[in-house]
């Protein structure tokens, strides 16, 4: 098995939830790695698409964020942030999207917090907000959530509902008005969990090498169901070849190696 | 008109304030620092996802309230420095939007609604949290009596749609942003991606616009489906080279990693930020003073190639 | 794709169809004859200002319900002749918008928004007249119940608005704009004015794109300021040279003033117009064979100057 | 005095309507060669712009409809309808803009019929419809109105309502919700009205040379005060020499001489 860093793992997992035809919408750091990841491995004809309107953008270089000229060159075609978030709220387009999410906060059923942590009007800590999570979160077919696996990031009840995500299951994301679509893996740095089909709790779908089910658990707020586990396959060497040297050869997202 | 007069005219003590630009990219820098060197105070400012100008003129105590969708600076501050111990310490009062919501909140103004539609916000703490009370709303006729409200879609279930956020519209008192080009009367083009500035300029009562280049009229006329912005919208424009630095400027220049890392690290220690200020804002007369304070090597570290845009190769670690 | 591939496989009987273009300028036309050749009925069709191709289309037998804001074709029919006949017999029911509110409608589908507010439309018979009676809507899911709305403003009197009309979201089955550019994979370049092109075809569920010219990718992809729609839109690009005629495209040819001063007199004697119909277009097998049937001197006289990017000079009368 | 026709001398009365700073919504025919004299004769700092999007067309030739690529040529930029509508219903740019109008019936208020005469389900007659007419009635500042002057269009009562005027006068504009501004003139081929600034009525401003009052009476279906009336000025030689050699040389809207 190949030397890996956590957060190439965690970055491979997640390019391998995306698919040719996937129109993948990135925000900053690893998510935008991940898509990257994707188009150069797995899924060459996904689309990169950002919120700031660079649609296909052909990143011959990491942005550093979403505004980054890198964004710019050789895009299909540049268009403003309402053009952008409008590709995702209309549904002809939006259900070809797959949204990649990181936040603070994480609740059983994939709703996230990105604001802050405490009173909002008082807060003990503030996050940036939103930036495209809450519209990302209602519109597009399905999430893909980054999280490190921490029992204050994994919490039975958020202190700021940023982003729903099955708001509290069964049916009650598109009885209150929301898309069909809805997190549907949660990525972290030691196991990956999804969401059950029909009361859309997450579970355990594995965990990383090395990593035990209890050591899992024990970094969590709430409790899940275990009983679906599965190992999930480390990077193959071609996978992390391509992810180090194509993608970040700077490491500026992945990090120390 | 020079950068100093457009400012002291138009942005006064407590107005409302809107600015381009997205995190790391296309800020009006010059501008946000000329309303730091005249010490405005009490600005009500708008962003969508604008980082280091957003968070420079809070630390430069010129804001009390700010309305906004993300303050953070891409690698550079995943949460803006400045606006986190602001929010942190209770000097700044925020209301939170989503970018979406905060980019149809100035087409709205752009568009002379009150409000437009948007699916998003819906079970979301945006809608249930506002950063203004409504009693504050109510004696304020400058801020909306409803941060935003939720109705039934009046036409059934068309499109597939039951409810909707409807999200007032923003009307700026001033609007500032910064473009490649413009001509002596206001005709704007910005090459890339124009974020939301289009919108926020045209939402507004009175727009500045720096620019990189001043270019005779004929010329940006040759094209006229590259141009944004008319001159009719416009009441200043100011030529100001590297008026974007230290974000960048497509087709002009990167942003300087080495300028956004100092600056994380100035605005950390509220002493040395304080010296920040002092050195680099207050002391320098204009932003040609500001930009010749910056070591020239990494100014030609980021001059952008002419086939990419950007600096291709430049470290930004 | 094949023209007639692409009209066979996407627009069918009493399909809901939106053609782009404006009046003289940009009609999908080529489309517009192969829909007439292919004898498609019933067709719900949609357009703001859409001149030349409407009327065709109507003419064509192919049309039973009509939304638009305006059927007349400049100085060559003030009315359009075959829209008047259709209307005034009562073959075709029309439901009349403003041009803004067929916009809004159109870039309320492509938002994928159930309405749009507008501040005009209050007191005029826009509101009040409607063409499809409220029984018709409620029997049909393809229109909406309501043909608008007018609500009081939910924000007070906030932007000084106190009432508002709120128009439906079109999501038309297939939506066909003529382009001057695209790659093969659908991205879009339009020149000169897009009109509500690039919103119509967001709006709808399939896209058909004609153009005068298609280029590599790598070309559009230097400036992607420059195009309006990506090719993740966009189900079918025709190489279609004069696919605008007898209508303008901007930078490759101008209207043909002969062609619509013709058409007019065709249109307005049922018997001439049934003639034309079968020469120009039953009797020719695709657009090329139409096109060949135009005397060469006058498709000479309508071509672009490079300058100017219409025919400097032409005889109009 | 020069030798003209009516319409000419429709559009130079026009065009001095028309002054420095305003941005001058212009429809197809004789309204678009009225900006175009004004701009050459009296306004060279007024804008022309269409509802296609072209704002301040060069008009190196006369358009024949709004679409024309003669409005494209030399434009300080092009925009969507919807955006240009936008900078109609802004009020910030609304409020400089005149809108010059036609239609086929006018009542006494300003109000304006584009669509139908009879019934609007089954018309004896059916015109084009409102087009932009109805936005630009609703928004902007102050609408000019060319008219024939016909009993049959100056009616007491419309059969459609396409265009808002002065609604039933007095405040009934602005009480239903619409913009301030509203018609300020009916330029006619035989008469200038104006609106009273209280009522809201409309009243004759002037008449025509060699045009009667009374002529200009019979040919109406309501009345109108007429103690205001005073003469209409005649075409200057210099507005006809510019009007026909610079703005419309080939005659296509002004029609035979």
């Amino acid at each position: 098995m190949a030397d890996f860093t956590l957060r190439e793992m965690m970055t491979v997992v997640a390019s391998r939830e995306i698919h040719d035809g996937d129109i993948v919408f990135c925000g900053t750091g690893i998510s935008m790695l991940a898509a990257m990841a994707a188009k150069h491995i797995s899924a060459p004809e996904s689309i990169i698409f950002f919120e700031t309107g660079a649609i296909d953008a052909q990143l011959e270089e990491v942005p550093m964020a979403v505004s980054d000229s890198r964004v710019m060159l050789g895009a299909a075609m540049h268009g403003s942030l309402s053009e952008a978030f409008a590709f995702m709220q209309n549904p002809n387009t939006g259900s070809k999207v797959v949204g990649i999410l990181g936040a603070a906060q994480c609740d059983l059923y994939g709703n996230l917090n990105s604001t802050v942590i405490g009173d909002y009007a008082n807060p003990d800590i503030r996050f940036p907000g939103s930036g495209g999570a809450c519209d990302v979160s209602s519109f597009v077919r399905r999430t893909i959530v980054f999280m490190q696996l921490e029992k204050r990031r994994f919490v039975p009840r958020l202190d700021y509902m940023t982003s729903p995500g099955w708001l509290k299951g069964y049916t009650s994301r598109t009885a209150a008005g929301l898309s069909q679509g809805g997190p549907s893996v949660v990525i972290t740095d030691k196991a990956v969990f999804r969401f059950d089909e029909i009361t859309r709790k997450m579970y355990l779908d594995g965990c990383f090498p090395d990593v035990s089910r209890q050591e899992v658990l024990d970094n969590m707020g709430f409790k899940v169901d275990v009983t679906r586990e599965k190992p999930v396959a480390p990077p193959h060497a071609c996978e992390l070849e391509i992810l180090r040297s194509r993608c970040d050869p700077q490491r500026l997202i992945l990090g120390p190696s | 008109m020079s950068l100093d007069h457009a400012i002291s005219r138009f942005v006064h003590d407590g107005c409302h304030l809107s600015i381009g630009g997205f995190t790391v990219n296309r800020n009006p820098m010059a501008a946000v620092y000329e309303i730091i060197r005249q010490k405005k105070r009490g600005i009500h400012l708008y962003a969508h996802s604008n980082g280091q100008g957003v968070d420079e003129l809070i630390g430069g105590g010129c804001v009390d309230r700010l309305e906004i969708a993300y303050a953070g600076n891409g690698r550079f501050a995943p949460t803006c420095v400045r606006f986190r111990k602001a929010v942190e310490s209770g000097e700044l009062v925020v209301e939170d939007y989503s970018n979406f919501q905060m980019s149809l909140r100035f087409t709205a103004g752009a568009m002379g609604l009150p409000f437009l539609p948007v699916k998003s916000g819906i079970e979301s703490d945006i809608a249930n949290q506002w950063g203004f009370k409504p009693a504050a709303r109510r004696s304020d006729e400058k801020i909306p009596d409803l941060k935003l409200c939720i109705i039934d879609n009046p036409f059934g279930r068309w499109a597939d749609t039951t409810r909707l956020v409807l999200v007032p519209a923003i009307e700026p008192d001033v609007s500032i942003i910064h473009a490649q080009t413009a001509d002596s009367s206001g005709t704007v083009r910005i090459d890339g991606l124009a974020f939301t500035d289009i919108e926020q300029a045209k939402a507004a009562r009175h727009v500045i616009v720096t620019c990189e280049t001043i270019v005779d009229t004929r010329q940006l006329r040759k094209q006229p489906e590259r141009n944004q912005l008319p001159f009719f919208c416009v009441d200043a424009v100011v030529h100001l080279p590297m008026g974007a630095y230290p974000t960048a400027c497509y087709g002009h220049y990167d942003y300087d990693p080495g300028y956004l890392n100092d600056y994380r690290n100035y605005a950390q220690n509220d002493e040395h930020h304080r010296n920040y200020l002092d050195r680099y804002i207050f002391k320098t007369k204009d932003h040609a003073a500001f930009i010749s304070l910056q070591p020239l090597h990494r100014l030609n570290k980021i001059k952008a190639d002419p086939d990419t845009g950007y600096a291709t190769g430049l470290n930004r670690l």
